[in-house]
């Protein structure tokens, strides 16, 4: 009880003594800063030399630049830019720049309604103010005018341009040779081919299937691969007759998922065994998911389990509980991270690109094996590039990173 | 499968073991290094080493922007970190600035500032020597904005007290005020995040702790974007390490990186011994199969 | 119709946020996140569908008697009573113009009393369940599962002290054999090389599964509309 | 049966009881905590009522959690808020004076439209929404990965096979590289579905398959780590701060 008294009274010294000390300190300060006013010399001027446009954006920002002499760099603290819309106007601060730093990055608002908009083709003057260290500034002249404006093209991202070029070249090239009847290729896939079996088997056991669309939401491209592979899978159980349950993690992805069943069951020709019950909400919080989930499995005891789609931590948690529950399991998602999970504990697994190509596979589709042979033309020419790639650098030529370069 | 069970060896069985009895050994793993207060200690690399380098040599009042983006989930991995290095910058009299760009941080910046700083630094006064500001919504956009004007988005503290009336805050314009940032925590935003958006383009020195799983993401920024990184628990307790050669008091104290290191330690023995375990069986019962076949093929 | 227009708009959306992806002039620059957030919004007005379902989906579980139907009411009312303080802002220190997790609301209380507590239970599961999968899956029944354990061995050995321990006598040039070393080089080589590889193939497949919606190739998530 | 109903309504009381004297003792807060963590561990013996109980209550508070999160976070001040910022005045005020934008009609048109689906005559139409949704992720992910993954990494691999370091050649360098164009090669050779892995291209293949292998293992193990720790967490929670048998 002492002891806390002691560090009481202490914390009540120092909290109420040593600030008055301080400030006491500043305020014997003021007058020396005053006299130094009166007899001390301003720093050199800055001189504003240019206000560069950004280029690749939309505007509304612009840097710039001015010269200032190497002898006044050690007699400053910085710079503070100042900025109007007119040369006699009212300057505004915009910011600060340390003192061996000649170029302010200056960042306006967008929106008008913003008090920092800074609009596009208009004229803006500048007016940089050296700040000495003995407390006297020195002022620019006035720099300007100088504009800002928004580009129509990103020059920046022109690999990328290219790229989508070739690539829907691809695509739509074989799209439209497989629509003409060529015969594609494609290898098999243990996961996809374990599909039939898998339903199978649930049906002779008399037990529900489970398909797990993960945690992703509509703005996931894997859930929506998972999405045409539950159309398959739905088809296949509405015409061996056996039991679906889809427990969602987001409410969008289920009204997908709900049309998505409907529609396979009514092309399997059974629309009457469809109900909105097989498709449900369960919660949008990962864990709460995966408990809800949990649930569901030990107590239904499905006989065949998918998780295709975005999966994070949770992965492990359902497929050991799956596990242990003697069930058939599939997985597939596009999360590296989490594939050694599915790969140690599932049967089946589809790695990455896999989940994509699955959709494609179950559906034997032309068109969108079509789609195959188009990632693969690009895997190949990757591969090339590659190999001139470390040819080159093996040659001491550094340009193949500088063609692929992608400012943004 | 279950109706011959009796003519299953011993060995065959084992094979198929309860997995409960693997979270039995596991969950005791866990337990009895906590409840004996085992520690262990862990050498310290020049990743973790350069960061406590760089703290050691700061001068008294340098001023230190700590950022908890971290959450309860994570706290068991980063809490020790955010100990150690509040510890360390305290002994060194920095100034701490406190933040949060992950809203569950708050919380857990006021349980280290109640548990770890005023408890053990009794002479570290509020609005003086350390400040909480509190979380602030915005991610990446925030730190961009503290980055031109720091009290445009901080205009009062963490209690909604005016931010000009702490004399600490005075000297803060920008980012570039402060002499060092550190975050707590890996995940987005985090301290990819501060290396992109305040590190880089003002030359801050950048420091950071965060869980093992996104340690190999951020170590590509080191040496040249990051002081240096605290990966996981291993990443806490070589700090710690760093922090007891240093001041050798803190010998006496418990330290939450090296206790989770020693649950560490004895839980990946149990899953290797049981990995090993596991093939041992696996290779027995190969060997009587083949005697049984005669091992002619 | 029912069908060409969802097809139609599709195919618009995608084609214009790929080419505002090249023009940084307004208003094509802003377009990404203006439909980002559109879509966020979207899916608060599809939480409406969300919870009516979880609500209709317990009520009927608890009106039909079914198994474990008292569980039902216990969803019902854990929703019920955390959408109550969370709407109404219930004890919020600032009232309605308050943050809705301001400390000290009830909304507040009940996160860190009860969603906090189940969510870190939960992931901790999964301490126990990296146990039993590597019992499990890590045995050496061909080369595919050998290589499997072996990498997996190894990291864990490095991240114990044992694994300095084992083979501190490897020193000099053999001295990347030490564990720890071997661990890190397998994390920076052929651990970034497999994922670089998995990276790629993923990027494809989006980029192929986004070409193949935005073409009309694939559509399946819009079902069928001949009912 | 009887022998077991008595025994689950015993085991109930003990929990009752110790929940009791633990409010007593350490507060409702960590009370809650520490059954709740107790419900949701219990599972891994196996199911039980107490982890029902758990997961059930766990289910419906999450569900709104993220209900009113979304509608204070998104809903009022992004639609309502900029679709016409005085409706907000009461609750935000700092937004009252905006001035509209009435681009925000846009997404409150399509949120109506997906609700329609709720209509059996109108449903139809909510798949207009979800076609804007689809729209939307296909668009911004094309580029994105494209982008980042695809191109990007060309800049990553493109390694020097014969580095030279301060000392002269360095050899342990020059064979992580190589490994790494290698490993990278073969696995993308895995990935390929329209060609038969057969001969030098079997090869390739197989040799992807085994990189892809130690990559597995080696994510799995690395991330046990982190497993642990998040279970010392909830120990140190048990253990420390519910029953104080730590320090």
């Amino acid at each position: 009880m002492r002891y806390k008294c002691i560090i009481a009274a202490a914390v009540l010294f120092v909290g109420l003594i040593l600030p008055q000390a301080l400030f006491a300190q500043e305020d014997a300060e003021v007058p020396d800063s005053l006299l130094a006013e009166v007899q001390l010399e301003p720093p050199p001027q800055p001189v504003v030399t240019e206000g560069v446009d950004r280029p690749n954006d939309n505007g509304h920002k612009l840097t710039v630049k001015w010269k200032y002499p190497e002898e006044g760099v050690d007699l400053i603290e910085g710079f503070e830019v100042y900025r109007s819309m007119s040369p006699d106007g009212e300057f505004q601060l915009r910011g600060q720049s340390p003192a061996d730093y000649f170029e302010y990055f200056d960042i306006g608002g967008v929106d008008k309604s913003d008090p920092d908009y800074m609009a596009n083709d208009e004229d803006y003057y500048y007016k940089i103010v050296a700040i000495g260290k003995n407390g006297v500034s020195s002022e620019s002249e006035i720099g300007g005018p100088f504009q800002t404006s928004g580009q129509v093209f990103h020059t920046g991202k022109i690999p990328v341009l290219i790229g989508v070029v070739i690539f829907a070249f691809f695509t739509v090239y074989f799209i439209s040779s497989a629509k003409k009847g060529k015969e594609l290729y494609v290898r098999p896939l243990a996961g996809i081919e374990a599909v039939d079996e898998a339903v199978g088997r649930a049906t002779e056991m008399g037990k529900p299937i489970l398909y797990i669309l993960g945690i992703g939401t509509a703005a996931d491209i894997a859930t929506i691969a998972s999405f045409t592979i539950l159309g398959r899978v739905a088809k296949k159980v509405a015409e061996y007759q056996t039991d679906l349950i889809v427990p969602c993690y987001e409410p969008i992805v289920m009204s997908i998922a709900q049309d998505v069943v409907r529609s396979a069951y009514l092309e399997a020709g059974r629309p009457d065994q469809y109900n909105d019950d097989m498709v449900f909400f369960v919660t949008n919080a990962q864990f709460a998911y995966v408990a809800g989930v949990n649930g569901i499995m030990v107590r239904e005891r499905p006989a065949t389990n998918f998780y295709l789609g975005y999966f994070a931590a949770e992965s492990l948690i359902l497929a050991e509980t799956g596990n242990s529950i003697g069930a058939i399991q599939i997985a597939g998602t596009d999360q590296i991270t989490q594939i050694p999970f599915f790969v140690v504990a599932c049967d089946y697994t589809l790695i990455g690109e896999e989940l994509y190509a699955a959709s494609a596979y179950l559906g034997r589709d032309p068109l969108l094996l079509g789609s195959l042979k188009a990632e693969d033309w690009a895997k190949g020419i990757l591969m090339v590039v590659f190999l001139i790639g470390v040819l080159t650098v093996a040659f001491g030529w550094d340009g193949i990173r500088e063609l692929v370069r992608v400012n943004l | 499968m279950n109706g011959n069970g009796e003519q299953k060896s011993l060995v065959e069985r084992l094979q198929f073991i309860d997995r409960r009895i693997i979270f039995l050994f596991i969950a005791v793993a866990v337990v009895l290094p906590l409840l004996f207060g085992a520690t262990l200690k862990e050498e310290t690399t020049p990743i973790v080493q350069e960061l406590f380098d760089f703290i050691e040599h700061l001068p008294p009042d340098s001023r230190v922007l700590l950022s908890f983006d971290y959450g309860p989930t994570t706290a068991p991995e980063i809490q020790p970190m955010a100990d150690a290095i509040v510890r360390h910058c305290a002994e060194r009299d920095t100034r701490l600035y406190m933040m949060a760009i992950w809203a569950t941080g708050h919380n857990l910046t006021g349980s280290t500032i109640e548990e770890t700083l005023k408890p053990e630094f009794p002479g570290y006064v509020y609005g003086e020597d350390y400040i909480n500001l509190g979380y602030k919504a915005g991610n990446q956009g925030l730190i961009r904005l503290l980055f031109d004007d720091f009290k445009r988005m901080y205009s009062t503290d963490a209690n909604g007290t005016a931010i000009d009336e702490f004399p600490m805050m005075q000297q803060i314009k920008n980012l570039k005020n402060f002499d060092l940032i550190v975050s707590f925590g890996g995940g987005f935003p985090g301290i990819k995040e501060w290396v992109l958006y305040a590190g880089d383009p003002g030359n801050i020195p950048v420091g950071g702790g965060c869980t093992a799983v996104s340690a190999p993401l951020l170590y590509p920024y080191y040496p040249n974007q990051l002081v240096g990184i605290l990966g996981g628990a291993k990443g806490a307790a070589e700090y710690e390490n760093a922090l007891i050669t240093k001041y050798p008091a803190y010998g006496k104290k418990w330290m939450g990186g090296m206790s989770l290191m020693m649950s560490q330690a004895v839980s990946h023995v149990v899953i290797m011994l049981f990995i090993l375990f596991g093939n041992a069986l696996y290779f027995i019962l190969r060997a009587q199969r083949k005697l049984e076949t005669g091992g002619g093929e | 119709m029912k069908r060409t227009v969802p097809l139609l708009i599709t195919f618009i959306v995608g084609a214009v946020l790929i080419l505002a992806e090249f023009v940084p002039h307004e208003p094509f620059g802003n377009f990404g996140e203006d439909f980002s957030l559109y879509f966020d919004i979207i899916a608060v007005f599809a939480f409406l569908l969300g919870g009516g379902n979880l609500i209709r989906v317990h009520v009927t579980k608890v009106q039909r008697k079914k198994k474990d139907w008292p569980f039902s009411i216990v969803t019902l009312v854990g929703f019920l009573g955390m959408l109550a303080a969370g709407l109404l802002k219930i004890g919020n220190p600032d009232g309605i113009q308050g943050d809705v997790a301001k400390l000290g609301s009830l909304f507040n209380d009940l996160y860190m009393f009860i969603f906090t507590p189940l969510q870190a239970s939960m992931f901790a599961l999964l301490a126990f369940f990296v146990g039993s999968a590597s019992y499990r899956a890590f045995r050496a029944k061909n080369l595919d599962a050998t290589i499997l354990l072996v990498a997996a061995f190894v990291i864990l050995l490095g991240r114990t002290p044992f694994g300095l321990w084992l083979t501190s006598g490897l020193e000099g040039s053999l001295s990347f054999l030490q564990i720890p070393n071997l661990a890190n080089w397998i994390m920076g080589v052929p651990n970034l090389a497999g994922q670089r590889a998995i990276m790629i193939g993923i990027a494809l497949g989006v980029i192929s599964m986004s070409l193949r919606l935005i073409l009309g190739v694939e559509r399946t998530y819009l079902g069928q509309d001949n009912e | 049966m009887a022998a077991r109903n008595i025994a689950g309504y015993v085991v109930l009381a003990l929990i009752v009881i110790a929940f009791a004297i633990s409010v007593v003792l350490k507060g409702l807060l960590l009370t809650v905590g520490a059954f709740l963590t107790l419900f949701i561990f219990s599972f891994l013996y196996k199911d039980n009522p107490y982890y029902k109980f758990a997961e059930h209550l766990f289910v419906g508070v999450s569900a709104a959690y993220w209900m009113c999160m979304g509608f204070w976070g998104t809903m009022v001040p992004n639609l309502f808020g900029k679709l016409y910022p005085p409706m907000v005045g009461g609750v935000l005020p700092a937004l009252k004076d905006n001035p509209a934008e009435f681009h925000m009609v846009i997404p409150l048109i399509l949120g109506i439209m997906l609700l329609m689906r709720l209509s059996s005559k109108a449903g139809w139409i909510s798949k207009w929404a979800l076609a804007f949704i689809v729209g939307t992720t296909a668009g911004l992910n094309l580029v994105r990965y494209l982008r980042s993954d695809f191109i990007q990494q060309i800049n990553n691999t493109a390694l020097s096979l014969y580095v030279t370091g301060a000392t002269g050649f360095d050899l342990g360098a020059t064979v992580s590289n190589i490994v790494i164009f290698i490993g990278v090669m073969c696995g993308l050779i895995y990935f390929f579905f329209s060609k038969e892995h057969k001969g030098a291209f079997g090869v390739g293949a197989r040799t992807g398959i085994i990189v892809l292998m130690v990559t597995f293992g080696a994510s799995f193990g690395y991330t046990v780590m982190a497993r642990i720790s998040l279970l010392v967490g909830r120990m140190q929670f048990l253990f420390g701060d519910w029953l104080g048998m730590i320090r």
